[in-house]
């Protein structure tokens, strides 16, 4: 128990934990989980805008998008090194996320069908991510706040980028607008459910947060990333497909639609358009992979095996 | 032709050469976006896609500041055919073991991990006697695309080791891509009329002199894999002269269909 | 817009949604063509594609006629986007297991086998009943497909058997290859509003009342192939509205590559 | 030696052998060499065609394309079954094919490099094969004449259809033309090789003759096809790439260049630019398709016993 108050004493003067620290076992248990499922969806969100470096319509954007990519590849190492730190191997979390057990961000059960999905994906799903990540940046665990502080820095150019690209193709022909708009249409009331339920219906917040792990709630980073974006929009020039948004001077916030979190639970759930195709894309990687892994493992056991006979 | 055009044209082909063999090498690799058999290995592939894309782009450049008439690097990857191209074929075929070229199927990282190997043991030497090349835009590139090509070889070189000499499924898997794409390989070696054309005019390297260097990387590290050094008799591919494989024209067909769909289109 | 303009839109949505249906197929099993799993299915799927390929070309010259403005059959085919295909997601997905749009992968005869099965299931209700249709020329031309269905029925059933009812191994496939597809067969169901508004103007059928008849058919055969009815809950497609999947983007890069290189050719 | 007399007699008169006649064991040795590799040619000729089915760049050439290559595989069938009819399984050639120790012609061991190549390989290498197959419709073994001449009929369809589409190609764009030129320039020598080596140089034609399989010399049939082909090339407008290519009246023939052997017999030797991916793709379209084999031989089985056991 005196362990335990020191703990919550040092989360509470907002200092950080760090891996040699007494924690909780459901402290660490809820950190894994939610590394690791952050990890998973850099990994699995490497798929959707994958699926457009091949076909980038110019070699800046190929080179762009190749390198957004490969970030997204870079912040799930990052982010399996901070679950690692607590105890659980990476093989073990890819197991988990392999066999279904662990989740992903559902936002990346959509697919990408025009070559404007990559922008929108920048400047709202990456936006929203932001939104969500910048509290924490002062998550109470060490490895994992300093994780996110490399990782939002990051994905705030990627955003930048996205918005970029859609100014672009928003000043071209009307193809490439209504290319943009289409995107828009399929990706925006997805995002908004990128920040989880509301909070009356929302199950780990309130332990979460006297942890020090979450500290604003769901529907106030909805709102602040409403509020972000509106405008966002009107300088780009498309329509967000909701009638119901609009400014509420009262509040100083935007007003904004329903919605459809049955659709959403629907896809959380195994129901999306993509959620089979990606787990078995990553299936397939793994297994096909596995020579290789096998290979290089058999071929260090080798070397140092030379080694120690030389040395012997 | 008078000399000046046939220069602009030695030189503009020998360009497009050095360009078109990064952008479809690029293009290969990046494939394996996502979905290659570890995380690092995935990043570090997309990281060598990067430089050979950058390499391109400033190949491109150039050639498109020598034809003019509203050329881009964009015009020049994006709208020209698969005969227009001079890209060596080893590095358009798919990523797999010997199929004609609508017959889809696995991609095979040994194949891509060999192909890297063989064609960045190239570039090195390439790169490097490129740097004197008397015309002062492509000697700068190939200063910066040297230290690139030194990193993709030791880098594939490495994995080339570890996969030939490590289980015997990964050694077989090996030894099966080496004897696949070897007999590529020939089309280094024999040059085509622009290359030794822009050798003559100081332009350009005289890749034969390249040759036995070449085999001796090749050699050593292959023994180091413990990996027999393949036969590269029989045909030579004519890639550099616009004559392909069945498998260019799919590449171009997917990396070029956005940008047909919205000719004049600003990205 | 007015009343005959949005007849207009409703019977050219109508025709194009089952010539995109009949091509996108036709195109997904022409990819088997040389490399079947037997000689005699290799000719007996090409002879599928075939029928399908004409009942595209049937459709489309009646949609271009309707729509007017120089469209023709092959202005159809190659020059519309993705989001302007109307034919179910179903019929675009690669002929394999799961897997996102740029993974490359062996194809599935049994994926290829099942999905015949569960369209063509489909399509003898279906053009059975176009061949009342109030527009004269989609009745003839249902009347001829229907012959054509029929077969293709019959021989995807007898396979499903053979090979449901076959080795352990070729059970397990096509059972996968069932659970993989049956989710996708929920938008025959859900009739897009150009469907409905055909089967007001009395051209189009209401595939509702066929919903019954087609999950006995299906159940009856997996019966017989010893395979159990795979749940068809989740995620509606929404190809027939123009909303596909990330496969068809590069089906259709490919069939258009050729035309699209030459607009205005002549063939 | 009385049967050998009357099976030559029999030849010489013109008269047809049948499976069920006696014959020497030389003569059905050459014609399962000669008709497997016929029938090996025909399903592997399936692919350099099949590779353009996806592509071709209307809806009619894409229906005439699929038709024509269904035919060829339709060719296979009933080769196989002529072979057959010799007392070799179907399986035990295809092992032949697979394993390299049967051939194939060499002609599709190049590989299609634009649309046109439909055109030209209709026009050029069905040409030379129906030049080389119509005195095969009068070979000795029946079976096989008869399945020649179905063929040959066949055959001269596809040819026509491939002029027609290069009648049109040339009748279109700058463009098209180049590429009707392209691909007669990488096609016209291969086909002269399709004949066989010079008589000079052929080692089976003798006995072949005399046994009524082989009619006509390889060098007869080159000069009827050469100077069945000039004609319909200067109507087309393309040039056939053979500079000594002319018109000698003394002779009454075309005169023509030298066929370069080397690289002839470099391709049939397993060294042309598409050998090993014509032969590894047959042998991989054969393995992944064991589980169809085996599940439909399972089945029947099944049927099999079930049927006895109905009937016990």
């Amino acid at each position: 128990a005196d362990k335990l108050d020191a703990f919550q004493a040092r989360i509470d003067a907002d200092g950080r934990i760090e891996p040699q620290d007494w924690m909780p076992e459901a402290y660490r248990k809820t950190l894994i989980r939610q590394i690791s499922q952050h990890a998973h969806s850099e990994v699995v969100g490497m798929l959707p805008e994958g699926n457009w470096i091949t076909r980038a319509p110019s070699l800046k954007r190929k080179a762009i998008l190749l390198a957004k990519v490969q970030d997204e590849g870079g912040h799930g190492l990052y982010l399996y090194s901070a679950a690692e730190t607590l105890g659980v191997s990476r093989a073990e979390l890819i197991e988990q996320l392999l066999t279904g057990r662990a989740k992903y961000s559902s936002i990346f059960n959509y697919p990408t069908l025009n070559w404007a999905d990559v922008g929108v994906i920048g400047w709202l799903v990456d936006g929203a991510a932001i939104m969500n990540q910048i509290p924490l940046c002062r998550c109470s665990y060490g490895p994992y706040a300093r994780a996110m502080i490399r990782i939002c820095k990051e994905e705030s150019f990627h955003q930048r980028q996205g918005y970029e690209l859609l100014l672009t193709m928003m000043r071209g022909t009307e193809a490439q607008r209504r290319m943009v708009q289409d995107a828009v249409d399929r990706w925006w009331w997805k995002c908004l459910a990128m920040f989880g339920p509301p909070d009356s219906a929302s199950v780990h917040s309130e332990q979460s947060m006297r942890w020090g792990i979450k500290r604003i709630s769901n529907d106030e980073l909805r709102q602040k990333f409403v509020d972000a974006t509106v405008p966002q929009a009107e300088v780009l020039g498309v329509t967000l497909p909701d009638p119901k948004l609009k400014w509420n001077p009262e509040r100083g916030h935007y007003d904004f639609g329903e919605i459809d979190w049955e659709e959403f639970w629907q896809t959380v759930n195994g129901h999306g358009p993509c959620n089979k195709e990606r787990l078995a894309t990553r299936v397939k990687a793994h297994e096909d992979g596995a020579w290789v892994r096998e290979g290089a493992l058999a071929h260090a056991r080798k070397r140092r095996q030379r080694e120690q006979a030389a040395a012997a | 032709m008078d000399a000046v055009a046939t220069e602009t044209g030695v030189l503009l082909d020998y360009l497009l050469h050095l360009g078109d063999n990064a952008l479809v090498l690029a293009q290969r690799n990046c494939q394996w976006c996502g979905v290659g058999p570890v995380l690092e290995e995935d990043l570090a592939l997309a990281n060598q896609s990067l430089d050979l894309i950058g390499q391109a782009r400033l190949l491109y450049q150039e050639a498109a500041r020598v034809q003019g008439g509203g050329a881009t690097e964009d015009t020049l990857a994006y709208f020209r055919d698969d005969t227009a191209f001079r890209n060596y074929v080893l590095l358009e075929l798919p990523a797999s073991l010997p199929r004609v070229g609508y017959a889809q199927g696995d991609m095979d990282w040994g194949v891509t991990l060999a192909r890297n190997f063989l064609y960045s043991a190239l570039m090195v030497p390439l790169w490097e006697a490129l740097q004197n090349s008397g015309h002062a835009p492509l000697a700068a590139i190939a200063a910066k695309s040297l230290k690139e090509a030194r990193y993709h070889l030791r880098h594939a070189s490495e994995w080339v080791v570890r996969l030939g000499d490590g289980t015997d499924e990964s050694h077989a898997r090996m030894q099966a891509a080496f004897d696949h794409l070897m007999p590529y390989t020939q089309e280094f070696w024999v040059p085509s009329d622009f290359e030794r054309a822009a050798v003559e005019a100081g332009i350009g390297v005289d890749v034969t002199a390249l040759q036995a260097g070449w085999r001796a990387t090749v050699a050593a590290t292959l023994q180091e894999a413990t990996l027999r050094v393949p036969s590269d008799q029989g045909y030579v591919p004519q890639g550099k002269n616009g004559v392909h494989s069945e498998h260019l024209s799919y590449l171009l067909a997917e990396m070029q269909s956005v940008a047909r769909a919205h000719p004049g289109a600003q990205w």
